[in-house]
């Protein structure tokens, strides 16, 4: 494990080299199971990504936004997380995080086909649902944090959020405040590039967005997003700092979206090809397969077991949630309130044709 | 019993919540050793510790947010706004997180929270301080907006707001906290959300309002007495849930209406009751619904305020307008 | 004249400010190469250049507030908000702020400024994004809000706010956007502010009506009149200033009226519409007004959203409903 | 003038020792007349405080918030802009740099008696109003300064705010497009050690506010807020660079509020008072008295002929307001819209008395 960085260092950190080398002096600090569990994650978001992309064209889903290229960075992260007390709060674009806190599969195809039930986290599940008002998160995920610290809990929360997000001022509120309250939070900011068309140098004239976190009193760190080993590193050293009450960290992974905003986006008005090419080349998923084929844990074989097994896995799930009969109207109603005013109630009664 | 200030009313409702359920936590600008600037909280921090009465960083969206998290690890958060104004800065917290975050969860999160906030007219305050924004709130599913007219409901109904399971907006009346005093019970006793309070009865006309707006009503009702009308007064004491069933049953007695806030005219909640009123009893009205509000225009400084605000003169007029219909 | 849909008529009307007076600026996210994410402004950065129609941060309030500033100095900025509700990020801004600056600056810093803002269901799009904020806004003194039912409308209207001294809260409804076809005239044209368009004349009952809900009304308006009704539909066009002439008339004809949109019933518009109605026409109203509008329930995901925008057969319901009382 | 100094710098500039004397090598920027004139205002400051402060505990006036203890920051900033391009973008605490722009004191003593033309900035006087909605003065800043630039002017805009204001989202928000937009802005965060009764320590954990710019990618500096010649000095330099093209600068201003928050605070409730006797003997009045004394430029006798001076012109400008009939009921309808809805100019009428 790598020491801790100084706040603002200007090149990200890199653990795993472009061929998959892990440079000299550098252990790995998830061993090969875990390695492994991290390969999965990763593979089975790529396979979710396609499926659901042409679920979305076939109607049969709603929007959705490709975390394609991200996988290291979602995964690293979460994975320095421990599920039974640890914490996820979201954005839209980390579903594999979500999935190893205890959200399944068929709860997200629910989601994605507007069923308001797609968004239940079952009791125990440490996460909170999909955000989709930018940034609006992070200052939960503060509370959060706050909150399980004063009731005596030694969990941590990780937040995720954009470049984009990054812009609003409910970022910048509840990185303060986590300053202040030095809040067990990981604040990671997922750099990918763009925040729909818009470019990062339109969000930001700051060389890093770790940069930042001297402003609110804490250690901020950049960090190669693509490198899955990196990322948790980082993240690892953030929860631990967390935990033991030594504060906030805030983590920029410098990454790339390699897809499309969502499903109603045509990147090609605004991506470069020539971009878009070399981006590619730094998928995440290609250097893990290199170093896991160093290491001799995969091999073609065995990664094309394991996606089809991930093809069917998803293809159950979508059959689970597909044969769930569609929401009725009380669905507009239920979990509004736990004691609705009589007017709603009313309201309920009319469009279920119940008496009221 | 004891004779009360409504502000001394919320601080012993907040110190008595405050002891009994270790899940309860205040926090805002200026709670903790300040006490709040209107003396809301004072007390509190030295009594319950910094831990549990919080001074926050001067960012309404991240004191709303920030309790928005602190419900969902089981605590239930009383925020502070310094002034119901300066919750536009917190708007997407309170109505886009605080009041869809059940119903986003499908019910796993729900948010036990009081937000409180003082507002309105005639104190002198600068600019945005003054400001009633109880209907952009009201129109927020998910919230309960609730504006007590008493100390004794102050006390009772921000005790409820601070039992009920869903998020409450609890708006005090910046011109009550010391003017407004009355008797209040001693022990724990709350008074139920949605449900409107007579504060007389009457037989030509009901005055409908609701926060420091019913002291208006009740002078109003006094003086168009002695011109010998009979004049009813009705105080909502919560918007959502809106107790329909005294409206109508005020305005069935009386048939003619008035409604009355500090907020102005237009889209203010004055228009939902004169909606309601006349969905629920249009066949007992023999006039037209009157509106009596501050005019469309921003909250004015303190030299014209007082032609600003409504008050018992326009209301008597139109009492008296309603009543020549 | 030629057939446009809705947002090319937005976007026609964009160009020609644009080219016509170069203090207009536009602002907002992804307005730029990506000519928006409805292409309202597909095409305006490379004919204008980027310094005229500029990506923003991600980040409402700025959006707004710099606006503010711009318009201080000398410019008349146009900023989107990429969706309405979205604008509560910025309410602080739009309701304190741009509403406020001319009467707080006493009339040294007009406003001249449209914000432009997409809103409206069924169409599929996530959580809050379809989200109706009108009432809210229009309940902001020294605001304009306005809401266009047509391609014409939206092209003569857009211009008028453009032209406007005062700031502007243009909505547009995100169904009507390429679903709204009709014929726009090729020049120059505006449509004034504060006044409504008789859609259809009704003897029977009368559906008050703005944005993409018009279309459900004109809907209605036929199906009622194939089972021998004459029922008329009023489009407010703008919310502030509000047509009360045309109300009045409209409602003195038929007698009967419906009010009709696509946001929660409590403290909707519709309830402004009511009690203007019921001030201004009071003695012609032969029934109690109908309010069809959404479920006082947070915008719903998509697998149940047409439940919830009021249907044809909600306001048909309601056009029966009114008759028969 | 010193050199540019690193962004972050933990030591406050500082030029003038608390006794008086310049450091070393260091040379004023301001000649002899300009420096009495800052004095003059600084002095004038401290009688209009006074005063005000006495109108309104007679009645006479609204909520006042004091300027004592920060006039080197204000003036100091102020006094490096010119007025005839620059702007002042103020919160409501600086009522000096307002006044250089060309605000007058007899408008300011109306707007503190509540009426509304008391906000009116003539026509040529670079200045916005007064700001109550803490922090949303910054993104107009940005704007106006942008709007400046658009139009072919080298003005640049000094807008001020507070160390609580700089925790609002739109402090962020406005700096961080600042950065994007390079635009002509020298952000003075006055950092007084208080929001009323909110210390800086529950504000920020941060080790300073200028420690911010590094991450909206522009210069910060640490200034000595109660040195008149080192906040002229760093805002000088910001203003010349905004002025070339070089963007925005975020210099804090690090002083103390020495008097309450306003006219309803009673600030014994939570300042400690030795701290305040301790900061009191940092009053940039004392500070400049003594340089200004040791160059000879001022003594007893001529500071109580100016402060006799400013009283009297304090007092004429109360008595100037004091004889404008007080605003009507049209003063609410006034210039809220340029052309106001019906409904609107019928409250009007019927508020005037006059027909509709
Ligand atoms: C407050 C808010 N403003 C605007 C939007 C519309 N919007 C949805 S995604 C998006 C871009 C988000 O960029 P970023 O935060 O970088 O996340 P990414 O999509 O790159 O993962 C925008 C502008 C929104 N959802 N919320
Ligand atoms: C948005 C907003 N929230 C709260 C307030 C109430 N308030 C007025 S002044 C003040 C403290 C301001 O502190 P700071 O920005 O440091 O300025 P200072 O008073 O110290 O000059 C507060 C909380 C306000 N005016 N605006
Ligand atoms: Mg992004
Ligand atoms: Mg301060």
């Amino acid at each position: 494990m790598s020491a801790v960085r100084a706040t603002g260092s200007a090149e990200p950190l890199r653990l795993l080299a472009p061929d998959g080398t892990v440079a000299a002096g550098q252990a790995t600090a998830l061993d090969d199971a875990q390695l492994l569990d991290a390969w999965r994650a990763m593979l089975q978001s790529r396979a979710v990504d396609e499926r659901f992309f042409s679920l979305q064209r076939q109607g049969r889903l709603g929007t959705f936004s490709p975390v394609a290229g991200e996988e290291a960075a979602v995964v690293g992260s979460a994975w320095a997380l421990d599920p039974a007390r640890d914490w996820v709060v979201p954005q839209y674009r980390e579903l594999p995080a979500m999935l190893r806190q205890g959200y399944t599969l068929a709860r997200a195809v629910r989601y994605f086909r507007g069923d308001p039930a797609g968004n239940l986290m079952e009791p125990g599940v440490n996460l909170l649902p999909y955000q989709i008002s930018l940034a609006a998160q992070i200052p939960h995920a503060v509370g959060l944090a706050w909150g399980l610290r004063h009731q005596g809990s030694d969990g941590v929360v990780c937040v995720y959020f954009g470049d984009g997000a990054s812009s609003e001022g409910d970022a910048h509120e509840a990185l303060n405040l986590a300053g202040v309250r030095r809040a067990p939070v990981v604040f990671v900011l997922k750099n990918n590039g763009w925040a729909i068309s818009t470019p990062v140098r339109r969000q930001t004239a700051a060389a890093s967005f770790a940069a930042r976190a001297e402003g609110y009193g804490m250690p901020g760190e950049l960090v190669d997003g693509n490198d899955l080993l990196a990322m948790h590193d980082a993240c690892t050293r953030a929860v631990a700092r967390a935990r033991a009450g030594d504060g906030p960290t805030l983590i920029e992974a410098r990454t790339y979206r390699m897809g499309p905003h969502n499903t109603s986006d045509d990147p090609t008005r605004y991506v470069d090809a020539a971009e878009l090419e070399e981006r590619r080349a730094a998928d995440p998923v290609l250097r893990l397969r290199r170093h896991l084929t160093a290491r001799g844990l995969v091999d073609a074989a065995s990664e094309a077991e394991l996606t089809a097994r991930l093809k069917a896995e998803v293809d159950a799930a979508v059959a689970e949630a597909e044969a769930v009969p569609p929401p009725g109207p009380e669905a507009m109603f239920d979990h509004v309130y736990a004691d609705a005013p009589g007017r709603m109630l009313g309201q309920r009664a009319a469009a279920t044709g119940e008496g009221g | 019993m004891a004779v009360m200030t409504m502000v001394e009313a919320i601080r012993a409702s907040l110190a008595a919540e405050l002891e009994r359920d270790e899940r309860v936590l205040v926090l805002g600008q200026d709670v903790g050793v300040n006490g709040g600037v209107f003396r809301a909280t004072e007390g509190l921090q030295e009594r319950f510790g910094a831990d549990r009465v919080v001074d926050m960083p001067l960012a309404e969206a991240v004191i709303v947010g920030s309790a928005v998290g602190l419900a969902c690890s089981g605590l239930i958060p009383v925020a502070e706004l310094q002034f119901l104004g300066f919750g536009s800065q917190a708007f997407h917290q309170i109505e886009g997180q605080v009041a869809r975050m059940r119903f986003r969860s499908a019910g796993r999160y729900g948010m036990p929270m009081v937000i409180r906030a003082p507002f309105g007219g005639n104190v002198r305050t600068p600019e945005l301080h003054s400001d009633a924004h109880e209907a952009k709130y009201a129109g927020a599913p998910g919230l309960k907006v609730v504006m007590p007219a008493t100390a004794h409901d102050a006390k009772g109904l921000l005790t409820a707001a601070l039992r009920d399971p869903d998020p409450v907006l609890f708006c005090e009346p910046l011109r009550g906290y010391r003017l407004i005093k009355d008797e209040v019970p001693d022990g724990d006793y709350s008074v139920p959300l949605g449900r409107a309070r007579t504060v007389r009865e009457g037989d030509d006309v009901v005055i409908v309002a609701y926060s420091a707006a019913v002291v208006i009503a009740e002078k109003a009702a006094e003086r168009a007495a002695a011109e010998g009308y009979s004049v009813g007064v009705l105080d909502l004491r919560s918007l959502v849930p809106l107790d329909t069933d005294a409206l109508r049953e005020a305005v069935a007695r009386a048939g003619r209406a008035i409604v009355l806030h500090e907020a102005p005219l237009t889209a203010g909640f004055g228009a939902e009751l004169v909606a309601t009123i006349q969905e629920e009893a249009f066949w007992s009205l023999e006039a037209p619904i009157g509106r009596v509000a501050a005019y469309d225009t921003p909250y004015p400084p303190g030299a014209v305020e007082e032609l600003y605000v409504p008050s018992v003169e326009r209301v008597l007029a139109a009492v008296r307008d309603v009543l020549e219909a």
